[in-house]
């Protein structure tokens, strides 16, 4: 079973808890432990500080790492701050970038029509997906997000375990939503989910390193479902998600 | 006197001497109360029998403290009898000085304090020594908004330093900082309890008298911010004797209220 | 033993003891719960070769004390040698005494969770009468134990009666450090490793810090799933006599099975 | 005066204090001693514990006992959780369960028509009466949004702060699905003012036993200034009525 | 010399004040003469902190035959009689030369949807009067955008931003024609020139926030912009004059 990271993280954090394999090596050598072949990773500089800055820095630590592909950080042009559509269009096909994150309420912009429909309306037009936190649109405005770019794929990370009621109906309403198992991890959470909804709406992530890779693997490959589902989550999804981008 | 018929009959309290230790008049700026002018208190107080009510106007508390003063005396001299005064100090103003509201007779029997609404300035501040030593000189009631544990124990801290004026712990003998009150009641012989409270469970009142002894607790109802009749209500239908009933009504405020 | 090689491929761990301390039994208000009754556990368990796990209700912890003891009762009846019991005594109800429950067999130790209940800190007296009939009968009390104040406390009853084994639950998540000092100080308290996320290398600075024999496995399972706890620890750089020890070992000399 | 409750916890709860009363039998006394004819009874376990397991519980402690009107927590099927719509419909048949309270905010869902729509047609369809704590909503905003969401299903909100009348009465006035519980409507002249603009029938008696007082919430009702019959389609007129068009 | 007019000050007598603020009325006009500020729209603190309606009346008494205030009371949606009906409210505006409103949704708690204001925001809109809140104590931004988008006609001055909200600022700029801001408190570095660059200097306000604003600080803001002469004088007084013109009682 061969694994592919939708989502990790690089750089050096602020803080870090003891022991917690935040360096770039650290990092690859988990994966190998993993069998995960590649990995989606984005800047903490991006994610954190100045958005433009981490994402090229981004691109020169991955260069001389196949494992890695990049994921850009990504917020509405306002006064000219970010890349606008084109110019954001050009600068990926160009780095090989094929998926986005945003971070709405870290970034203080509000996630209504009115200040991401320029933003949004690119992800849709390229097929890009575009991933977030849970904790960046909980509840209801997990489903207002989902409601208001119906073309655009959203894949969620960091879930954890308490979020059942709020994400079934979204799942119901809203065929663009998928979920990163990173640490999705309710008693018998994929098992249920592939039951009432499908495996094609899984896709395998770790979270490294602030989730634990042992443990996101070990949720994949330990779950009570069909080994075709299992391949579809470990790395079908994803990969079928990244082919249809169009540039 | 059986004091459960008055409810089901809807019967005013006829023949017990009621006085509310814990009312306010006057516009609330945060939410729209029910008729809160000292006419409409009459109104109901004549409906339910009761004698009289000592108030605090709510807008001096928040706002300017002279017109606050000045607006409870105008109320107690149209409804003399019935209508008496707490005088509110403020903190932050250096001139604030109540000695005029007691020069004479003016319808003010004690001082409000509520530090919480007034910048949370703690209870036992030195900028209100000033309205404390008047009140020990005169031995007057201060009635204390005490709602949360850490504010009935400054309640109490300024019991313990002015023994002459009587401390009543508002509200705080029946919310989840009651065991404090409790404690102040029973180290303190000048500090007693209120029943004011928008909701508690039944038995609530029966466990502080048990508690602190009846001679504790006073009646009161913080009208016009809420109603009085389902306080009153709940001490009639309560599992206490008469005599306790009666005392907690009135008698133990016409003890330290000059009525 | 090769443990990659029976994750990767999806089969349960063969030839090992495991013994789960931390999992529980019945629904839990704020969130939905996958399958929250014995039969699912059991289910997941024997799925897992988990030879054999210690419940406690979330109901007696958050609801009714009695109710959700009986619940726990009903499970290790269904599924003897498998599901064990925690009883949950309640603070604020005076005729609460989990004593009956203790005498029942399968019931083999004491669960405590202050936060739930009004918060209220676990060395407060009301407890008291429990941890004596645990310390006389030497039973392992596990507590929850996330924030640091948590954590002194649990340390706290830990050396007001010395013949209890207690065992930190979580870890200590937010106060590890203060969890690995405390269990170095007094040789009855133990970790378990029931973390829903944590990152890698977590349990290998708990083995480092206080040795693989004061660490237990402890999966939290329904409230969320074992199988990710039991991957963490098998991918884990440390020796495969540590992993037997955490994973079922020590659990057994604990609950003296 | 009859007076029927329209809000009891039977069951025990997990935080209690001294002298709070926990047992039915303390329960009925204050009923008994307040003049409460009967109750509508939720349990504490389908609150805090397990919503099924908590509904057959208050099954078995009202069985045959004619002073609790039974009363089902609900919640939404997610996931194949709790009970479908139509499994919840056909149980409340058989178990003669004439209304339904929700948890929105303890038991964390959403309230907005994508996840709540079937379950509120339904609501609608037989004339169930859904019931709420005001706490429960995250604002007046919510709750206004609520009522206007699902429009033809009778709403009863009690343990409404007397700090919220500025938020509620425009709501009041373009709602005429919203009613109040009186338990712990302790504005100053508030029964009356409602009586006077809204009429009586928005009014619903309930206690909030045993956290309520129920001694409070009978005084509210006799010593208001409103007319006999006014006390009387408040005390039981409003839910008697509410109850019996109930078609299960 | 440019002349300023203040659209967001306090008159009266506020419970918590601190030593050396300008708490008094001779304080406030000495601290607007060394700041060159001709007028300042001015609300009553009774009528924000403790008592509306008596707080609307005294405000009327203390700018009696002052020219230096221009009056404005706070509003309050009236059920049950509490207080002056719509039109009432707007009758007596206009009988006491009021030219402007305040909205104080969170202080006396109620809701700023149609269901509540409607009635008083219709009025506004028909009077062509601007209607003054501020953010942060009172709504969050990204509810001015509702409030925007709720009553179009009616020009919404927001005061009290802060410098944290450019973000959030920015699209609702571009989306409601009808948002003015105010630039007491708007210090984000370089914060009016990049506003009057992608959005018009026509849309700025000067206010202070006195006496808890500072009012040297505000006029220092608009005096040392790195914007043109032009633009520092429509939003020193030009924008405000304008729609204060239009109010037609």
């Amino acid at each position: 079973m061969r694994f592919f990271d939708a989502s990790c993280r690089l750089g050096r954090p602020a803080a870090f808890g003891e022991g917690m394999p935040w360096q770039t090596d650290e990092i690859l050598e988990i994966m190998a432990r993993c069998h995960i072949d590649g990995a989606l990773a984005y800047h903490i500089v991006a994610r954190e500080g100045e958005t433009q800055d981490g994402n090229e820095l981004l691109l020169r630590e991955i260069a001389q790492i196949p494992q890695l592909q990049p994921q850009w950080c990504a917020l509405p042009a306002t006064y000219d701050e970010f890349l606008h559509a084109d110019a954001l269009r050009d600068a990926m096909k160009e780095n090989g970038v094929r998926t986005l994150r945003i971070a709405p309420k870290s970034f203080a912009h509000s996630a209504r029509p009115y200040a991401m429909k320029e933003l949004m309306g690119f992800a849709a037009e390229c097929r890009v997906p575009v991933f977030f936190d849970y904790g960046e649109a909980p509840c209801d405005e997990l489903y207002e997000i989902c409601h208001d770019y119906p073309d655009v794929s959203f894949v969620i990370t960091n879930t954890a375990y308490a979020l059942n009621r709020w994400l079934g109906p979204v799942l119901d309403a809203c065929g663009n939503l998928y979920l990163g198992t990173g640490n999705y991890v309710p008693h018998r959470g994929l098992e249920t989910f592939c039951k009432y909804y499908a495996a094609d709406r899984l896709v395998f992530n770790t979270n490294l390193p602030t989730g634990s890779a042992t443990a996101a693997v070990s949720l994949v490959c330990f779950a009570d479902i069909s080994k075709e589902e299992k391949e579809l989550i470990a790395h079908g999804n994803i990969e079928r998600l990244l082919g249809e981008v169009r540039l | 006197m059986d004091f459960r018929e008055l409810v089901y009959g809807q019967k005013p309290f006829e023949g017990v001497f009621v006085f509310d230790v814990h009312g306010h008049i006057g516009f609330e700026q945060g939410s729209q109360l029910g008729p809160n002018d000292g006419e409409s208190m009459v109104h109901t107080m004549d409906r339910m029998g009761v004698d009289g009510i000592c108030v605090s106007f709510s807008p001096g508390i928040r706002g300017a403290w002279k017109r606050g003063n000045d607006q409870t005396k105008d109320t107690c001299k149209r409804l003399p009898g019935r209508v008496f005064g707490y005088a509110v100090p403020n903190p932050f103003h250096a001139e604030c000085d109540l000695t005029p509201y007691f020069e004479e007779d003016l319808g003010f029997r004690g001082v409000k304090i509520h530090g919480n609404i007034q910048g949370e300035t703690p209870e036992n501040d030195p900028r209100y020594a000033h309205a404390f030593e008047l009140a020990n000189r005169l031995k007057l009631p201060v009635l204390f908004h005490a709602w949360m544990p850490y504010e009935v124990d400054r309640a109490a801290d300024v019991a313990s330093r002015y023994p002459d004026l009587n401390v009543i712990i508002g509200h705080g003998g029946l919310t989840f900082a009651r065991d404090r009150a409790v404690a102040a009641c029973k180290r303190y012989d000048n500090v007693f309890c209120d029943t004011a409270i928008s909701s508690a469970p039944d038995g609530s009142i029966e466990w502080l008298v048990d508690k602190v002894g009846v001679e504790k607790v006073l009646y009161g109802s913080d009208m016009s911010f809420f109603d009085c009749i389902h306080t009153l209500g709940k001490l009639a239908l309560a599992k206490l004797s008469d005599t306790d009933k009666e005392k907690i009504l009135g008698l133990n405020a016409k003890k330290i209220f000059d009525l | 033993m090769n443990w990659e090689q029976y994750i990767f491929e999806g089969k349960p761990f063969e030839g090992i003891y495991i013994f789960d301390v931390h999992g529980h039994v019945g629904a839990h208000k704020p969130f939905q719960l996958g399958g929250y009754d014995a039969d699912s556990v059991a289910k997941t368990c024997r799925r897992m070769n988990v030879d054999g796990v210690v419940v406690s209700s979330l109901p007696a912890l958050a609801s009714d004390w009695k109710w959700g003891n009986e619940e726990v009762a009903a499970s290790v009846d269904a599924y003897p040698g498998l599901i064990w019991g925690y009883a949950s005594p309640n603070p604020f109800y005076e005729d609460c005494d989990i004593t009956p429950y203790l005498d029942l067999p399968g019931f083999v130790g004491v669960k405590i969770h202050g936060d739930m209940q009004g918060s209220t800190p676990v060395n407060d007296p009301r407890y008291f009468p429990t941890y004596e009939v645990a310390n006389e009968r030497g039973l392992p009390v596990l507590f929850h134990a996330w924030l640091s104040a948590e954590v002194r406390a649990a340390a706290d009853v830990a050396r007001r009666y010395p013949n209890t084994k207690i065992i930190l639950g979580h870890s200590g998540m937010t106060a590890r450090d203060t969890a690995l000092e405390v269990a170095r100080t007094c040789d009855n308290i133990f970790i378990d490793t029931a973390i829903s996320s944590t990152y890698d290398n977590a349990i290998e600075v708990l083995v480092d810090k206080v040795g693989a024999d004061r660490v237990v496995y402890g999966s939290d399972i329904c409230f969320f799933d074992c199988i990710h706890t039991m991957g963490k620890i098998a991918l884990a750089r440390i020796s495969d006599t540590d992993k037997e020890k955490i994973f079922g070992l020590n659990a057994r000399g604990l609950f003296s099975l | 005066m009859r007076f029927i409750d329209a809000r009891c916890q039977l069951g025990r709860r997990c935080v209690i204090r001294e002298n709070e009363p926990v047992t039915k039998a303390e329960i009925l006394e204050l009923m008994d001693r307040c003049r409460i004819e009967r109750a509508v009874a939720y349990h504490a376990i389908a609150k805090e514990g397990d919503v099924k397991a908590g509904n057959m519980e208050l099954l078995k402690d009202t069985e045959g006992d004619s002073r609790f009107l039974r009363q089902w927590v609900a919640l939404p099927h997610t996931f194949g959780e709790f009970m479908s719509v139509e499994e919840l419909l056909k149980g409340m048949k058989e178990n003669s369960v004439s209304s339904i309270r929700m948890f929105p905010k303890t038991h964390g869902y959403s309230l907005k028509p994508y996840a709540l729509g079937k379950f509120m047609d339904a609501m609608a369809e037989h004339k169930i009466p859904v019931f709420m704590t005001y706490n429960e909503l995250a604002s007046e905003d919510a709750l206004y949004a609520m009522l206007t969401d699902y429009p033809k299903v009778n709403f009863i909100i009690s343990d409404v702060s007397y700090r919220e009348e500025r938020k509620l009465f425009p709501i009041l006035e373009h709602c005429p699905n919203f009613h109040i519980g009186t338990g712990n409507y302790v504005v100053h002249g508030g029964v009356k003012t409602m009586c006077e603009y809204f009429g009586a029938e928005r009014m619903i008696f309930d206690t909030g036993l045993p956290t309520g007082s129920a001694a409070a919430a009978v005084s509210l009702i006799c010593f208001a200034e409103i007319s006999e019959e006014e006390k009387t389609l408040i005390a039981s007129g409003n839910l008697e009525r509410m109850l019996s068009e109930v078609e299960l | 010399m440019l002349r300023f007019i203040d659209a967001r000050c306090m008159l009266g007598e506020r419970c918590i004040i601190r030593e050396g603020d300008p708490n008094t009325k001779e304080a406030i006009l000495e601290l607007m003469d060394r700041c060159h500020i001709e007028k300042a729209i001015v609300y009553h603190a009774m009528a924000r902190e403790s008592e509306l309606p008596a707080g609307n009346m005294a405000l009327i008494g203390e700018t009696a035959g002052d020219d230096r205030f221009i009056r404005q009371w706070c509003a309050l949606p009236s059920y049950f009689g509490e207080y002056m009906s719509a039109e009432d409210f707007f009758d007596a505006m206009k009988q006491h030369h009021v030219t402007s409103m305040r909205l104080l949704p969170k202080t006396c708690g109620y809701s700023l949807r149609p269901h509540s204001i409607g009635k008083l925001m219709d009025l506004a809109a028909q009077c062509h009067m601007p209607v003054f809140i501020d953010l942060g104590t009172e709504l969050t931004t990204d509810e001015s955008y509702d409030l925007c988008k709720m009553y179009p006609e009616v020009d919404l001055v927001f005061g009290n931003s802060g410098y944290r909200e450019n973000r959030r600022l920015g699209p609702i700029l571009e989306q409601c024609p009808n948002f003015y801001l105010g630039t007491g408190n708007y210090v984000a570095h370089c914060g009016i020139k990049l506003f009057c660059e992608y959005y018009g200097a026509e849309r700025l306000i000067f206010d202070t926030g006195l006496p808890t604003g500072s009012a040297t600080a505000a006029v220092s803001l608009i005096g040392y912009a790195e914007i043109s002469d032009e633009e520092k004088a429509l939003i020193a007084h030009g924008n405000i004059e304008r729609l204060l013109g239009e109010v037609r009682l």
